[in-house]
């Protein structure tokens, strides 16, 4: 069980103020969960085989957090994201094969294999990275949502960012420019209560992390990251604020991830018990049986099972036969004008 | 033509450019009501209006971040920070956001923005407020860093660089605002990024120079013109692309070279041009390129200490005749 | 008159929970107050003869909100300011031959005329400059405090900066950073609405600076900053925070700035009216009131205003007699160790 | 002595200056409760207690802020920060304030701190990940900047850091805290900050680098000395001061240097170190200095990127060979 403690009343599921779901809907946010568990898992194996380089980091338990606010979204919002990015760039639009390519470091990923993990992007989804540096994607959302304003496009930002990153400049700084340019930025902190082995009431002089938010007179909510649609709905609610033209809206997500800070972390700074307690609350455990009480066939939901596991195995055999760049392409892409 | 001050000449480039591209846009800290600390954005809000102009909070951090995330979406942000002293607050965003998104993302983003800034001592502003640090900047690939010396330069310079697709530092210096030159009123007077620029014709001696030592320079150079000694000054104009070409060509007649600039002398520009000549004309060296930089301590406030730090027409003089 | 809507209620005078003053007291607080309007008033003159360089900020004005707060403090408390750090430099016991000859240049100066108006520093006073990097005093005074606590010196530092400055990313910083180690400081925010030319509602979310406190949970007070009396009480209240262990506090102080931001300054972004109903509330004019209603005689009073003249043309001689530094000073004080 | 990975080494340095001196304090992310990302602080939490092993927000401009602060007022910090990439987020604080509170303010305040980092690619990490610019912060007046290349120059320069009452950037080299080398047990073993160190001796060509590029370059003279090619390969280990006497003790025997830098070459080490060879031994030159160093371009994720664009053992053995 969530701690109630931590989540507004608000929080409920029913208070989602959305129409009912249609089973191809609700099916399809349940695909791209799996999809992300199990590229999740593949990659952790080819991390292991040592197929995969660099630092990565997993989504696995935050799997509702990202699926259900990039729903939210509409075709000419933008996504933004720290290196945590693999499921948000799933749940944005991006294929697995591309990101598979881009894992490997193949010329078929979507940064040319020139990102790896924590870079992963597709400006024609309008997600606009993975970004490694903590909290630079913050700075960046303002001037996203800014252009987008300045251009008037009815369209607003995503910005995601963990709760070890509100305690960095750019936070506070973009947070302020946000919020007296008007823009349109949905800030979503994925509170998983950790920034990398530091639990966040050691780094953070508030652990309601929302409460940051009143600094810069910007209204928050909180939503129940392990429920996929309390996620979508106060995204949509934070969404429409922004439209409206409110200036930016904040919302805090309380999530969990089920692994590591990333690969290699074996550092014991949490308790089996807290682990298996958040286990118990897996979002894909827990929005499949929405789908069943939602009236969705079994065999349906094992349908998009089977379908994630060969769009899977398609895109690793996809990433692994494509191509290394060319050695020349270190002289690409520096300059646009020489 | 026309004689304008150097801050003219940039606000004259701000607003030709913004004219021709509504995606133009200006910002930073007193850049909108008041035009600017040095006057360099002035007329700009009563031409263009707040929502292309606009003043920021002290956030030299967001300042850039949001001047990168907007140019990423579509915009050509001309983002001030006041003095390269306080960009060293934005070099996070400077050196690893404007100059890599481009590359780190296999080319999907352009961040098509210019980081204006001021430069240099001779204020009296003490340590943290007196520094020539553009180099630092021009050291990483993805970024272009100018630094213009007359109010020509400046003008052509700047819209070249708001016209590039790539981010550009533009680094003026702070003591030369409103130094006067002839400047070309065409608003399609363009002075291409990468190129230096021969600013004086010389047999004798190579003196290379940037920004306000090009003035430095030149004056040296009348001063030895006096003893029959010619000098050919070179003004680098950029710091990235590093044009060396000029300084080559004109080496290989003079054999001596000079190079003069406001920062210290070690990691400094002179050593990157000394390292180069001797690699590009080595069989031209007929003695050791010479340096004139910075003293190597942090500026002082009093006058006195401030002029004894910095490079001085004498240790031009004097470094020229040293080669001779 | 102070516009009451900014002030909490607490913020009357009649709050001072301290004894009664003794005369001398007043007298004493009264002529710190003159010594920093004459200081002021000679730095501008002689910065219009060219005697003064650089970038000079007078504290014309604000005189109440330093030597009210640096009179609550202990002699093992620090202070620590920006580049506007004349008045708490007066404030911190520095004298006003040592600070004049530093405001020339002059090897009598308090730092050897290398660091000018914005770098005055005492270290025998635990004055600990003038920092012109807006906010970076801020970080500063997290480890001057950090310091102190891990020695158990039981100090505090008084931590002055503008309310431009809580736009930076070191505000945000610092104040997590004390919040979360519970570092004794006092934060005090000299709210002068303006940062430059620029007003505090054009750039800061919130206008009531201390909101931006509770983020960091960091308990508040304001304070009227042309009341000597009241800075002083809730500085002392602050301080006595800091030292029962229960960490950092912050205090805004409501002020204005007679002059410009800096010399040279002739923009026009603030009303005439504007500026004549604060010069109405002038702090000295104020404070000689309460001298008189506490029976303070009237040439006690003109004998300070004498004094401190004397005191003065007495800086500016020795100032003016001093020598500049030798051009080999440029090379002392670079390393400590070759 | 003992063999030790570089990581131990440098946990050794800091508990034998903290066991020495009681206002050694260590601060940074994820030092204390998990020993550092590199294990680099391992074991001082349970030895030295929270109150002088402090794990920090994800705040580098604070980390380093509070640090000076507390070194103004009598502690002596060793902060952290994780990667020299995130350094740019402190940037302000290290050459503004850590490397001026000293002179700005006329000698009153000293600054006794160190700011250890990670410097280097190698890892795939991506450009924002990979840099090498400790020769940035090396241009500052009022810094030292270390940068060892072995176990044991990692303990004595740290225990001498730790020391000196000057702010120093000590930056080790991410891919190296597992390599061993013998380390005196000697708590008082020292290695004075400043002085360069001949790694191998040699007669025919002088091969300057610090940090890994040393192992590279010992890497490559082995591959030489095969066919008869004997390098003399000087560790700079200190970039600011640094010591260039024994390159040019050796570079006046062997007329020839090659210098070997992990960054770019544009405003590097090599620059610099070429300038001041021609200054200093102008007769003595045979050949140009040859700079061996990163292509120029932000350095990608892809393995085979990275090795193309970071110098090889291979690149420095051919550098050699053209200076013969
Ligand atoms: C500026 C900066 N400092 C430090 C790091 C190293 N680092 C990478 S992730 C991380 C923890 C971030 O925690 P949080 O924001 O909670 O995100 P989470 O990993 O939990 O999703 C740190 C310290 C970095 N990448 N950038
Ligand atoms: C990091 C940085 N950015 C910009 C400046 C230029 N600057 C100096 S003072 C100032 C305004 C500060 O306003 P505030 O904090 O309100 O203090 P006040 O001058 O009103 O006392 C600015 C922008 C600076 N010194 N440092
Ligand atoms: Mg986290
Ligand atoms: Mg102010």
């Amino acid at each position: 069980m969530l701690p109630t403690s931590t989540l507004s009343s608000s929080a409920a599921p029913g208070s989602n103020s959305k129409p009912p779901h249609s089973h191809l809907e609700l099916l399809e946010l349940y695909r791209q969960m799996v999809l992300i568990r199990l590229f999740e898992e593949k990659c952790e194996e080819l991390y292991q085989k040592g197929k995969i380089g660099g630092f990565m980091h997993l989504y696995i338990g935050q799997e509702a957090v990202g699926v259900g606010a990039v729903a939210a979204r509409q075709p000419q919002d933008s996504v933004i994201t720290g290196y945590r990015d693999h499921g948000i760039a799933l749940a944005a639009g991006m294929t697995a094969r591309v990101a598979m390519a881009e894992m490997l470091g193949r010329v078929t990923g979507c940064s040319k294999g020139k990102g790896g993990s924590m870079h992963l992007a597709d400006i024609n989804l309008k997600f606009w990275g993975g970004h490694a540096i903590v909290g630079a994607q913050i700075a960046l959302a303002a001037g996203l949502a800014w252009a987008d304003k300045f251009q008037r496009r009815d369209a607003a930002t995503l910005c995601f960012f963990g709760d070890g990153a509100t305690n960095i400049s750019y936070f506070h700084e973009a947070l302020n420019l946000a919020a007296v340019w008007q823009l349109p930025v949905v800030f979503i902190c994925e509170n998983n209560k950790y920034g990398m082995w530091t639990p966040i009431e050691k780094v953070s002089a508030v652990t309601e992390i929302r409460r940051k938010a009143s600094a810069y007179a910007i209204p928050s909510d909180v939503a129940d990251g392990m429920d996929l649609l309390d996620v979508r709905a106060k995204t949509a609610a934070a969404l429409e604020h922004c439209r409206a033209g409110h200036g930016p809206y904040f919302l805090e997500v309380i999530t969990y991830r089920f692994r590591g800070h990333s690969m290699g972390d074996q550092r014991a700074y949490r308790t089996p018990d807290e682990i298996r307690k958040w286990q118990a609350e897996d979002p894909i455990g827990k929005f499949e049986k929405v789908l069943l009480d939602a009236g969705v066939a079994p065999a349906d939901i094992d349908k998009v099972d089977d379908d994630v596991k060969a769009v899977m195995a398609d895109a690793v055999a996809f990433a692994e036969a494509s191509p290394f760049p060319d050695d020349s392409e270190i002289w690409t892409n520096i300059y646009i004008e020489p | 033509m026309a004689g304008l001050s150097i801050s003219k000449a940039i606000a004259q480039a701000l607003a030709a450019e913004m004219e021709r591209d509504s995606n133009v846009v200006v910002l930073g800290e007193e850049v909108a009501a008041f035009g600017g600390t040095y006057g360099a954005t002035s007329g700009l809000l009563d031409r263009f209006g707040g929502e292309r102009v606009r003043d920021t909070p002290i956030s030299e951090g967001v300042i850039v971040g949001a001047a990168v995330g907007a140019a990423m979406n579509g915009l050509r942000p001309v983002a001030e920070i006041m003095g390269i002293n306080f960009a060293f607050l934005a070099m996070d965003m400077i050196v690893n956001h404007a100059a890599k998104v481009h590359s780190m993302f296999g080319g999907q983003f352009r961040c098509p923005l210019v980081v204006r800034t001021t430069s240099g001592g001779g204020r009296q502003l003490a340590a943290t407020h007196s520094q020539t640090v553009e180099h630092l900047f021009a050291h990483f690939p993805g970024l272009k860093v100018v630094a213009p010396a007359t109010a020509a330069d400046a003008k052509g310079l700047l819209k070249s660089a708001i016209r590039t697709d790539d981010p550009v530092m533009f680094v003026e210096q702070a003591t030369m605002y409103s130094q006067r030159g002839e400047v070309p009123d065409d608003p399609d007077f363009l002075i291409p990024l990468g190129k230096s620029d021969v600013k004086r014709r010389g047999r004798h001696v190579t003196v290379v120079a940037y920004s306000k030592m090009v003035d430095i320079s030149l004056k040296a150079a009348g001063e030895l013109a006096k003893d029959g000694i010619e000098c050919e000054v070179v003004d680098l104009r950029s710091l990235r692309p590093l044009d060396l070409d000029p300084v080559f060509e004109s080496f290989k007649q003079t054999n001596r070279c000079v190079v003069v600039e406001e920062s210290w002398r070690t990691y400094g520009v002179g050593s990157e041009v000394a390292a180069r000549i001797y690699e590009e004309c080595f069989d031209y060296v007929d003695a050791p390129v010479k340096r004139v930089a910075q003293k190597e301590v942090p500026l002082p406030y009093a006058g006195n200490l401030e002029r004894a730090a910095l490079p001085q027409v004498e240790d031009v003089v004097a470094a020229v005749k040293s080669v001779l």
